[in-house]
């Protein structure tokens, strides 16, 4: 049955599932308990799970991923909440050198079932360290995998899926699209569902190619609508797993476009965008009329609130990168 | 020293009081640290401290009506604690460092700082951009418990400049709430305090809550006991009588100066609003409660004081209100006024020395927001 | 309670101790904690603790020797801290659950594990891979302090499995350093074990020194009283002193398992060698120190007390050095004798699920190699 | 006068020099005071220049970075030594939120003339956590600069002009050739000297550019010296600034030979070899016979010792790099 549902309602239903289905699921993190976190994510859980399932800890992230990591080699299989995408650093050692090192330390013997969440990016106004786009950080780390999500469906689908694997899994939550809406089919089974670790073509298309992911995917979606209304039709790819990749299907979009434009609000110095734009040219050398271009946050801090605007990509940027690629 | 009430409803250690909720003085106690505290005000000396508790509440109360109108992005309210900010802000010698978090607009104000200055950062204008050496006084600082390290490095560098050891020795203060008091910077600032044996107040607001979390998720023992275990006295102090917050800050500030290395004081208060203007404190606390901490008001046992002992008249209570809202207004209007920065400014100021790929995206940016001159956009 | 020496040449407070440097045998003592601590061992339970010490020493050794002729990359002795991980190691439960730092071979020998395990990670065949769970002890963690976080939440899914509560109940140890003491996750766990009571024992090796760091450099007060400041009990232990070690880290332990919260043990001890193979202890302490510490041997008062009471005779300490001669030499044996990793195996196990890119890696790298067949490379 | 001196003892010599320059300078870090550090490349500076300025700290990183950042704010430029690549991150953020953006927070009022030395890469059949490349992680993030020396002579000249620098920057070490010797012009003046944020022709060639720094300097000198006996003369860039990074050399040689190789110890994946192969391709495209192909470790964590030299590039994988540009 489908239902509508707002990203984060479908985020908080999916932590529902997750906790129904295996006893060992625990919720982590600051403020999850009766709160229900700040943006409300986790409302209710601990209501109906108990505060031995869903746990309001102390305030301190490492503490949060390095008990967590103990909590993992007991059985369990913590699901972290990161309060914002600029206190995940605080935990980067335990995430980097125990999270994502252990199954390979241990030659498989010590699993680490773990998600940790982060409502990442920016667009919604706020004091700094709350816009942070950490992405490149965790995907540069081999041993962790990192998701994103972008649309109502795929939040209650994927962090369902995220919990249930045995990887750990950083998911990446666009926290400004979390008030957006969207049809859920909320009993559908979890074993048909589409693959967590694949890209998605949002939008088909045959003159671009454009990358996108988490709160991007909709900026790309509506550049898309205004170029087709210039006659430009973009084939929109929701990358949705940004570590590993998936791009056998934007290989080939690219070969079919051989122009291609990529889409994040991190900055572009050694960001997603440049392994992209990498991996791409080596695929598709000889398929492609541009080189492929980056519309990204800029490379200096985040802004303070009232520039982001002018800081985000948004749809003209992204026309005018299109734009380009036709101009080269 | 008094019976306050505890966290989590068990009764409390003691904690230094001045001034009880009903206004009579104390004369001395002595606290966990051993130390005997009192004040010696002159009258106007308590008069003033009550006009500056009575400004911060109502420039406090303008910045959140600000953010109720869509002025301000966010607001983090102080109320309830303007006891221990003014108390302790008060209590700061001219050449002394303060380290505050994002709360901290009582012990600017008192630090002589135009209240305007915070504000373009809860407006979304800039990061709170100000020169900490000028004000004597570091940026607001987000990140929950960074502050403290940096606190504990400037106080070493007090010592390298051989500026303690006598009454014109500086000293830091470093303010942080009881939910940081779980960070391991907060921990290791402890550590690195106490090794260096640095010119360092800690100055913890135990308002009873990190957002949703009451005290009890944070620590199951006093947090001024914290100390001890790193061999540095900690003193429970009552956050909302001002006049304790004073002597202890005071006396704590002193023993730093002199060389004496670090104390943590922990002001025992409330948070009577909500964490910030986005939170929502009724889904995680009960009305009573707060009630009950409304009886202890930090503002109420002041205003009691100066009019049993005398000190003042109505006539004063009117003029501070009056002074009070012309402050809040002035800052009201300041605040509309309030230019918005140039889009250009997001490249500015990345680095020192600047970088050729910022002077790249600079230019690259100016000309892409010139292609729309005389468009629609 | 006895005197021991302080840290820094003053004198340290005191410690639990049951078997002076001479052999005597104390019969009961009483902690910091308060606890009164003894031990009630059996003729043949002393000579097991002394076969033990030996055993563990002497392959210690063989391991020195092994990377001195290049079979080890390196190597992390416990040369003077044999009493404080035997007695310890032994207090452990079966049931019960240890995290290691890199330094724990004493406490894996006495639980029973091959000695053999750890050496494939020294000689940089693996990373010290192997099943915490099969063998109730967790792999060695490099990385300063992380593997008490990990030892808590541990604990804290001891407590939701209603494992703690009675004599069958399950109770972790945390091993870590003096100098760890210092990092901000040894203090957030701390915390953590604290607020949420978990069956924890944290069991600090001071042995006096961080690679060429002296314990000043980490607290100007004895460790143990780090405890008091998060609301749990700590105890110095002599950590030289094999029964005491023993007694008090079984207490601790016990404590924990009926569900009475965490404690932190210092064990008082020395580092008698390098802080690796590839630290140069010359450069930053002086030969006496060493000297004096090497009259407070751990092996020797056993021995010594064994003898005095006739315990044993010449026969047995000759066997036991029989014994550990026989373990040394097949360890070394067993060491030469392992195989190098294949190149493969670089790819393995990188996530339980695999990853695309680590195929197609692990395929290029393949063929890659396959290209060099039958070419000098 | 130039003298034959190791890498190791050329930051010696130069970190000397920076301690007489300016009082202001300090030393801090884990066992570089009597101990000289692990590796001695503070070794007798404690000696001569009191333990006020070469400070054992307590071992935590993040109160070195931290209370560094505090000494900054009072006036001073501490140089701090993280003792291996691996145990930098319980620092990430001081680095990533404190120091990185306190100019930017400022508007350029509070200044961080900090150093974080961080001795990197593998090769010396160490443990787990002592060969990290951790470059990318800093190089994404705005507000730092970052860069690493391949030479004797360079070491010695950079880390001075790192100390002298107001710019916060993060100093790799490349350990593995600590012991490699070269001339130093010890007397030479800092004034006149070769800028820290450029990068260098190593050695020129015209068939294929082959980009490189820190420890695969020499390992693409080697390839090249190789590949020369076959006829093929590789030009070898050492890139020396990685963020930001001087590309104008490179595009000029890329120009020139149509065809890159870029070699690094880290991981692949949103890698450095990622951005400057991006940024390659946009700028020259039109003269690329070849994608640009980077030689890299695996995008696995670092294996075993026994493990190393398969996983690092070496001389034979850079030149099958080559080669393959060549077949393209
Ligand atoms: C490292 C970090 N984690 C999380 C947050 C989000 N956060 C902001 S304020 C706050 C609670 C702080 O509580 P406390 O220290 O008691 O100070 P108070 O706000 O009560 O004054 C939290 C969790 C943050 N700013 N920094
Ligand atoms: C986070 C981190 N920083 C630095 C190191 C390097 N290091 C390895 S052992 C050591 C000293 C540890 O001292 P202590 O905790 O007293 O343990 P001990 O070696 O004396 O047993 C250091 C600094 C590390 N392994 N991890
Ligand atoms: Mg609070
Ligand atoms: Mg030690």
């Amino acid at each position: 049955m489908a239902e509508k549902l707002t990203i984060g309602k479908a985020l908080n239903l999916g932590l529902r599932r997750a906790l129904e289905a295996d006893p060992k699921v625990l919720i982590m993190g600051e403020d999850v308990g009766k709160l229900g976190g700040v943006f409300r994510i986790t409302d209710g859980l601990q209501k109906d799970f108990g505060e031995e399932r869903v746990i309001d800890t102390p305030l301190a992230e490492s503490g949060i991923i390095g008990t967590a990591v103990g909590l993992a080699i007991r059985g369990y299989r913590p699901v972290c909440e990161i309060q914002f995408d600029g206190f995940v650093y605080p935990a980067y050692d335990q995430i980097v050198s125990q999270v994502a090192k252990m199954h390979y330390r241990s030659q498989g013997r010590v699993k680490m079932p773990m998600v940790i969440r982060i409502p990442f990016g920016g667009g919604i106004g706020a004091v700094e360290h709350h816009s942070e786009s950490p992405e490149a950080y965790f995907a540069h780390t081999a041993g962790l995998k990192v998701v994103s999500c972008a649309t109502p469906e795929d939040a209650y689908v994927m962090i369902q899926q995220a919990v249930a694997s045995d990887d750990p899994i950083v998911f990446l939550e666009p926290k400004r699209r979390y008030y957006e809406k969207g049809d859920v089919e909320v009993d559908a089974d979890l074993a048909g569902a589409y693959p967590l670790h694949a890209s998605r073509v949002a939008r088909p298309g045959t003159d671009v190619t454009v990358l996108a992911y988490g709160p991007m995917v909709r900026t790309a979606l509506d550049a898309a609508n205004a170029a087709s209304a210039d006659g430009r039709e973009l084939e929109v790819i929701d990358l949705r797993t940004l570590s590993p990749l998936d791009l056998d299907p934007v290989f080939e979009s690219v070969r079919r476009t051989g122009r291609c434009v990529v889409v994040h609000e991190a900055p572009s110095n050694v960001g997603l965008g440049a392994e992209l734009a990498a991996r791409i040219t080596e695929q598709c050398f000889y398929s492609l009329e541009a080189p492929v271009l980056r519309v990204t946050g800029y490379d200096t801090p985040y802004p303070a609130a009232r520039l982001e605007e002018e800081f985000l990509p948004d749809l003209d940027r992204v026309l005018d990168a299109v734009d380009r690629t036709f101009g080269w | 020293m008094t019976k306050g009430r505890g966290a989590g409803g068990e009764s409390a250690p003691e904690f230094v009081q001045l001034l009880t909720p009903d206004g009579e003085r104390i004369d001395k106690v002595t606290g966990a640290d051993g130390v005997e505290y009192t004040v010696d005000f002159t009258d106007d000396e308590y008069r003033g401290l009550y006009r500056d508790l009575v400004v911060v509440r109502k420039l406090d109360a303008e910045a959140t009506a600000l953010q109720r109108q869509g002025e301000l992005g966010i607001w983090a309210s102080l109320l309830g604690q303007e006891a221990a900010q003014v108390g302790s802000g008060r209590a700061l010698r001219q050449q002394d460092m303060a380290f505050p978090t994002y709360r901290e607009h009582g012990v600017l104000y008192c630090r002589g700082i135009d209240p305007i200055m915070p504000l373009s950062l809860f407006r979304g204008v800039d990061h709170g951009a100000w020169d900490p050496n000028q004000f004597r006084f570091n940026m607001y600082t987000i990140v929950i418990g960074a502050q403290t390290l940096h606190a504990t490095g400037y106080a070493m560098g007090i010592t390298k400049d051989g500026k303690v050891g006598n009454d014109d020795g500086e000293a830091v203060i470093a303010y942080f709430g009881d939910g940081a008091s779980a960070q391991g910077d907060v921990n290791e600032a402890f550590i690195w305090a106490s090794v260096f044996n640095a010119p360092i107040v800690f100055f913890c607001q135990n308002n009873q809550y990190a957002i949703s979390e009451p005290i009890e998720k944070q620590t199951r023992v006093p947090l001024y006991q914290r100390a001890s275990g790193f061999g540095f006295p900690g003193v429970r102090v009552d956050g909302n009588d001002v006049l304790a917050s004073y002597a202890v800050t005071r006396a704590a500030l002193d023993h730093a100066r002199h060389g004496q290395g670090p104390t943590l004081i922990e002001a025992y208060t409330y948070r009577m609003g909500a964490h910030t203007t986005t939170d929502d404190p009724t889904r995680y606390r009960m009305a009573g409660e707060v009630e009950s901490w409304q009886a202890r008001d930090p503002i109420a046992r002041v205003r009691a004081f100066i009019a049993k002992q005398q000190i003042a008249g109505d006539d004063f209570f009117t003029e501070v209100d009056e002074l009070a809202r012309r402050e809040s207004l002035a800052l009201r209007e300041r605040v509309l006024a309030m230019p918005d920065p140039d889009p250009l400014t997001i490249f500015e100021h990345v680095y020192p020395h600047g970088s050729p790929l910022i002077d790249s995206q600079r230019q690259g940016f100016a000309e892409y927001m010139d292609s729309f001159e005389g468009s629609s956009h």
